[in-house]
């Protein structure tokens, strides 16, 4: 067993007393936000299949992460208000089934992706950073400014959507179906990167030519590995709506895309686990220094430029030292 | 005389005011090594590019297995088997020796979009890869990191990685750039062997190997072709010796 | 639309793109000659503008105002570097993205701790104050007048500095060819402390002249920010004449788009559906527009490399 | 630091005494970025009402909500479920009251308004656990139509960012204003430039313009306005007017007429006392939101006087009743839940070299909402 692995078990292995520590203690805030910081790690794991396997710097991944809180708050507004969603010919009406809004949301997040993958993957370097983000701050502004569902208002949803046989409204049940989704999207990042597709991409991200005179299209590698990324960032945005039975255009914001990178170098760049260990350590700072003082933003930024500045492997990094070849 | 594998037919290429190459015309038949030489700044690698698909030509056509593959993409010409190394080694540093040659593998046999399958334990395409790097001398190191293997072995393993397509014909960039005697005896030694299976349009400045290996050369200069022929005629022809031989040596 | 409405939003669209083209240079520059993105950008403005505001209040001229907004600027710019950013040059983008973004959150605190939570008061000048009658009898404000030529001032000072002198000579090296400027004997980490600290200049003097007539307060320069990048990505990273051209690009499809794109709508829908999609789509214009650009051409207008 | 000071202060002062029924206020308000200078006003003033009061059973968490919807959500879940809070409180903008409130009082939680009074709140989505003691959010933009009545302006140029509340302003506007329109404006949420807006109120033939463009965006119009010597009147309601950011729009703002419930020349001893106090435990005037703040604590207050919180039907009662000075004078809760009150216009002066406001008359006597009709509970 490396040290990676033992630190990716120690994580696990949090993430799994964390929670059943506070129930026993009767502490439901902490499962809050534990489910918090899996969802959050969820939208970075999927940024992570992007970047760090295909390296692309993607500062527009808020779109999908918003696409997926507003798949769950359009549907689930129509249900709580009974009324139709779509009159025509057809008619589709909202839902409160979890399910089904992970489904959409993923489709939306993937679809998104694929169009702006499509028009982004033409530029490279820093004109793609660009591009993403204006692609994110045209969702953001159109959200604003377009009354139907609440505009910078937002969306209330009043009851947490239901998963068959479960009570989501108690904390540790949706903590549960959170992390099972985390576990599951972890487990297929792995397999990604070991697949030939996660070789070639990876590939693609070190030697973009070398790729394309054995045969292949660089540029369809990371359109693929785009449209997976943005799909799971979308089933996190709608889990994230759902954990604030709230939805709103911050979701869209460029500081959210910031903030998803912040995850996977605070955790550590090209790890597995490197964005849960960032999302799981920046609540936690959330939590601990906003208590503290009213400058505390402050002393983020500053704890982030020593970990970009001096802590290249982030948090993983720290404990299991170099990366290692995977295989 | 045999159909040629890979021929250029007057390829011309301009960067704004500067002609990098004008009228190129050459071919490669089977068999042979054809080396392509000329000083610094002669054009070689933007024929090299423009065969490859690369570079788009001005004018003219590349003709490859005796199909027009002028408007192909580098994918295309790759796929049907023209294998390309390059002159600094594009391979992926951080995967290891075994996995650059998997990659190669699994671009020539089109299995690339599995998603869930581990590559490695593909036996056909790892008996493939393996092969490969048996040829070139490198099995012993499959399981070491590129980044971490020396510059002759990573020329090697960039053989190594065009071998995967089975190529048609070969287009090898300054193959021995930066390698010491030893290395570039034996590298020279495995070109000797590869012609065998297909044809080699190798460019080099190292006029050892090029005299050694050559069955044929083409001279480059300012972009224009000056001379093509055996080792004997170009060693003999007085405008090479003028423009470049005497130059260089 | 009167023909003198219309010139006077070409001329605010105008200005605005001037403004645009302080922050934009400052970018573009420090990305040409030194391959550094900078989000803290915004922040010297944010600073620029406080301390013309602290300066203004304590002399009460504006121009030790806007001289203080430049020097407390580049001071800082100048500081960053030295301690932070010279350690990001040779880093990746996505490290060079987060270190600046980490920045501004540190400014941003900083000068709250520092000058509070409320807005700060700066005013015009009264000699600059009211409006003027242009040709045509348009009525438009004195200072933003005052504001397009300072910009084209600077915007020409910085051509002919360019292109002029030795410094100018050293930085256009430096973005063709680094290693040839350390071959020249060219002090490099001063040269890239001297370029940092005239962006931030550049920012901090925006910052105070816009600072005037606008809000000074926490958080103004990231909206800036954001269209500064748009700017020079648009007009392609490392070109200050792609700035140029970017800036007004972006000013006037900004002002003119939220204009006309209700009025257009208005054509064929009904007029309180076309004021909603005419802004929504306004407000995305000019992300549309950069979209557009690299889709057309993916290094910008005048862009040269990836 | 100052967070945990004042709470400690309120909370040892406090804790020290006997704990009958302790009642356990949470607090999320911004207090980091943009727009924290409106949280702090809120916090002091409700903190020096508390203070004021004297009463050890008042304990007060303070969390900063970063102005993010998703992270007010967050701290209300942490307060109900980690701090087991009784009421809530403190939330300065209608988007994240919008994402606290519905959740809050569906989980019993008695919610307090200091300042945002979205309409879903007001009238569908009306709550018996949720009260609004600032007002709801189309009073003050309809004080100001129904001041412009009173003006004799006859065409306004109406102007607001283009989001849910710059539409209620405008809503709010029309609904009592009686002349006609000259055009209706909606500006990107953020502009910093109005250079374009102010062109076309020069184009336009309008009387008067009427503004709703709170926080910086208001100071940016004002200066902007000021200097483009267009001249024609300009009526808002308070919130670009307010002490707070006066000082920062300058001479631009003089004798602009804006609306608001409250203003520090009201004459009434709880006005009287407050303005003084506050003025001599923080070193600044009192903003509305600061006073807003404090009424909001002392209508905590008068009901804890009266009421055991675990009662909530009494708790209830007890706030309805609303039987406390209020600092705006008179005051009392509609069937929805939403003050009852006087709106006066005000007028923008200098004294002694500072910018503030003083009032010119009454707007409108007693205004309740205009979705109060539309409330059952």
């Amino acid at each position: 067993m490396s040290r990676e692995s033992i630190v990716n078990a120690a994580l696990f292995a949090l993430l799994i007393a964390v929670p059943l520590g506070a129930l026993a203690t009767d502490e439901p805030f902490i499962i809050t936000l534990a489910t918090r910081a899996v969802i959050l790690a969820l939208a970075a794991v999927g940024l992570n299949i992007a970047l760090g396997i295909g390296g692309l710097v993607s500062l527009g991944h808020a779109a999908y992460f918003g696409i997926g809180g507003y798949a769950m708050g359009i549907l689930a507004f129509h249900a709580q208000s009974y009324t139709p969603l779509f009159e025509g010919p057809f008619v589709i009406e909202g839902t409160k089934l979890m399910p089904i809004i992970w489904l959409v949301a993923i489709c939306g997040g993937a679809l998104a992706a694929f169009v702006i993958g499509l028009l982004s993957l033409r530029t490279t370097g820093v004109y793609f950073i660009m591009i993403t983000l204006a692609f994110g701050q045209m969702f953001y502004f159109f959200t604003i400014s377009w009354p139907a569902y609440g505009g910078e208002d937002g969306l209330s949803i009043y009851v947490r959507n239901s998963f068959p046989g479960l009570n989501t409204l108690v904390p540790i049940q949706f903590y549960a179906v959170c992390f099972v989704l985390l576990c599951a999207v972890l487990w297929f990042n792995a397999r990604l990167a070991r697949a030939p597709f996660g070789l070639a991409l990876n590939a693609a991200r070190q030697v973009p030519h070398r790729v394309e005179a054995i045969g292949l299209d660089p540029v369809r590698l990371k359109l693929v590995a785009l449209v997976i990324s943005g799909a799971v960032t979308g089933l996190a945005g709608a889990l994230f709506a759902d954990l604030n039975r709230f939805v709103s255009p911050t979701m869209f914001s460029w500081q959210m895309s910031g903030e998803l990178m912040v995850f996977i170098i605070l955790g550590g760049t090209g790890r597995l686990f490197g964005p849960v260990a960032g999302a799981m350590l920046f609540v936690l700072l959330e939590y601990l220094l906003g208590g503290i003082s009213d400058y505390w933003l402050a002393f983020l930024g500053a704890l982030l430029l020593l970990v970009v500045l001096y802590g290249r492997g982030g948090l993983v990094g720290i404990f299991a030292g170099k990366a290692r070849n995977h295989d | 005389m045999t159909e040629p594998v890979l021929s250029t037919h007057a390829l011309t290429k301009r960067f704004g005011a500067l002609v990098a190459n004008e009228a190129v015309s050459l071919d490669l038949r089977p068999g042979e090594v054809h080396a392509l030489i000329g000083p610094n700044g002669a054009g070689k690698s933007t024929l090299v590019g423009q065969i490859c698909g690369a570079i788009k030509p001005d004018e003219g056509r590349v003709q490859f297995l005796g199909r027009d593959v002028t408007e192909q993409s580098t994918r295309t010409r790759a796929r049907s088997g023209l294998g390309r190394t390059f002159q600094i080694s594009a391979l992926a540093m951080e995967d290891s020796v075994l996995q650059n040659v998997v990659l190669g593998a699994m671009g020539a046999a089109g299995t690339v979009w599995h998603f869930l399958r581990p590559a490695m334990k593909d036996l056909t395409i790892r008996q493939k890869a393996e092969q490969a790097l048996e040829r070139v001398g490198l099995s012993d190191l499959a399981s070491l990191r590129t980044g971490e293997i020396s510059h002759g072995q990573r020329r090697r393993l960039e053989v190594a990685v065009a071998l995967t397509l089975s190529p048609k014909a070969f287009v090898m960039d300054e193959p021995m750039a930066g390698l010491g005697a030893e290395g570039t005896r034996e590298l020279t030694a495995l070109l000797d062997e590869l012609r065998q299976e297909a044809p080699i349009l190798l460019v080099e400045h190292d006029m050892d190997v090029v005299f050694s290996l050559a069955d044929r050369i083409t001279v480059l200069n300012y972009g224009r072709v000056i001379a093509t022929g055996s080792t004997a005629e170009i060693r003999s022809d007085p405008e090479v010796r003028r423009a470049y031989l005497g130059e260089e040596s | 639309m009167t023909t003198v409405l219309l010139v006077e939003q070409i001329l605010n669209g105008l200005q605005f793109g001037i403004m645009l083209f302080l922050m934009a240079a400052g970018l573009t520059l420090v990305f040409g000659v030194m391959g550094l993105i900078n989000l803290a950008h915004g922040s010297l403005y944010m600073i620029g503008a406080f301390a013309a505001a602290a300066v203004a209040a304590a002399t009460g001229s504006f121009v030790l105002a806007l001289a203080g907004a430049m020097a407390a600027a580049a001071m800082v710019g100048a500081l960053v570097e030295y301690t932070v950013i010279r350690r990001l040059y040779a880093r990746d983008h996505l490290d060079q993205v987060l270190a600046t973004f980490a920045l501004i959150l540190i400014f941003s605190e900083g000068t709250r701790w520092i000058f509070g939570s409320f807005p700060l008061f700066l005013d015009i000048p009264s000699a600059l104050a009211g409006p003027i009658t242009l040709p045509g009898g348009i009525e438009y404000p004195r200072y933003r007048l005052v504001l397009i030529v300072i910009g084209l001032a600077i915007a020409a000072g910085l051509a002919l500095f360019i292109s002029r002198t030795r410094v100018g000579i050293q930085i256009r090296a430096g973005e063709n060819d680094r290693e040839m400027i350390a071959a020249l004997g060219v002090d490099i980490s001063r040269l890239y402390t001297l370029v940092f600290a005239l962006g931030a200049a550049l920012a901090g003097l925006a910052g105070a002249l816009v600072g005037a007539i606008q809000s000074v307060q926490i958080g103004m320069g990231e909206p800036i920010l954001i269209l500064a990048f748009v700017v020079i990505v648009i007009g392609g990273i490392g070109s200050i004449r792609g700035a140029l051209v970017g800036s007004l690009l972006v000013g006037l499809t900004d002002t003119l788009g939220g204009i006309f794109l209700p009025e257009a709508f208005k054509l064929f829908m009904e007029p309180a559906a076309a004021t909603t999609v005419g802004s929504s789509l306004a407000s995305m214009a000019i992300y549309i527009l950069m979209a557009g650009v690299l889709i057309w051409r993916p290094t910008g207008l005048f862009g040269a490399r990836a | 630091m100052k967070i945990a000071k004042l709470a400690l202060a309120a909370g040892l002062a406090l804790v020290a005494g006997m704990a009958s029924a302790e009642v356990k206020v949470g607090m999320i308000t911004t207090l980091s970025g943009g727009g924290a200078g409106l949280g702090i006003d809120v916090r002091d003033g409700f903190m020096l009402a508390v203070k004021q009061s004297g009463r050890d059973d008042i304990k007060v968490v303070i969390e900063d909500d970063q102005r993010k919807p998703d992270i007010a959500v967050q701290l209300a879940d942490k307060m109900i479920q980690s701090e087991k809070v009784d009421v809530l409180t403190g939330i300065i903008w209608s988007n994240l009251a919008m994402a606290v409130v519905p959740s809050v009082t569906a989980q019993g939680k008695f919610y307090l308004s200091p300042n945002a009074g979205p309409s879903a709140l007001a009238g569908k989505g009306c709550h018996d656990n949720y009260f609004n003691v600032a007002w709801q959010n189309d009073n003050l933009h309809e004080a100001a139509g129904a001041y412009a009545n009173s003006a004799g302006y006859k065409k306004s140029f109406l102007l607001a960012p283009n989001y849910p509340a710059g539409k209620d302003a405008l809503t709010g506007y029309k609904r009592f204003f009686e002349g006609e329109l000259a055009s209706e404006v909606y500006t990107e949420l953020g502009q910093t430039d109005y250079a374009s807006e102010i062109a076309q109120i020069r184009a336009s033939d309008a009387d008067s313009v009427f503004f709703f463009l709170p926080g910086g965006m208001g100071i940016s119009f004002l200066k902007q306005y000021a200097d483009s010597g267009v001249g024609l009147p300009v009526v808002g309601p308070a919130f670009s007017f307010d002490q707070g950011i006066l000082q920062a729009v300058g001479a631009a703002a003089l004798g602009v007429v804006n609306t608001s419930q409250w203003n520090k020349d009201i004459d009434n001893p709880a006005n009287a006392a407050f303005v003084e106090s506050f003025q001599a435990e923080y070193g600044r005037l009192p903003s509305l939101y600061a006073s807003q703040g404090f009424d909001t604590a002392n209508l905590l207050i008068s009901a804890v006087e009266s009421a055991d919180v675990s009662d909530a039907d009494a708790f209830r009662a007890a706030l309805e009743a609303a039987n406390f000075d209020s600092v705006r004078g008179d005051f009392a809760f509609g069937p929805n839940h939403h003050p009852i009150q006087t709106i006066y216009a005000r007028e923008v002066v200098e004294e002694n070299g500072v910018f503030t406001n003083k009032i010119i008359g009454v707007a409108l006597e007693n205004h309740s909402d205009a979705y109060a009709g539309e409330c059952k509970m």
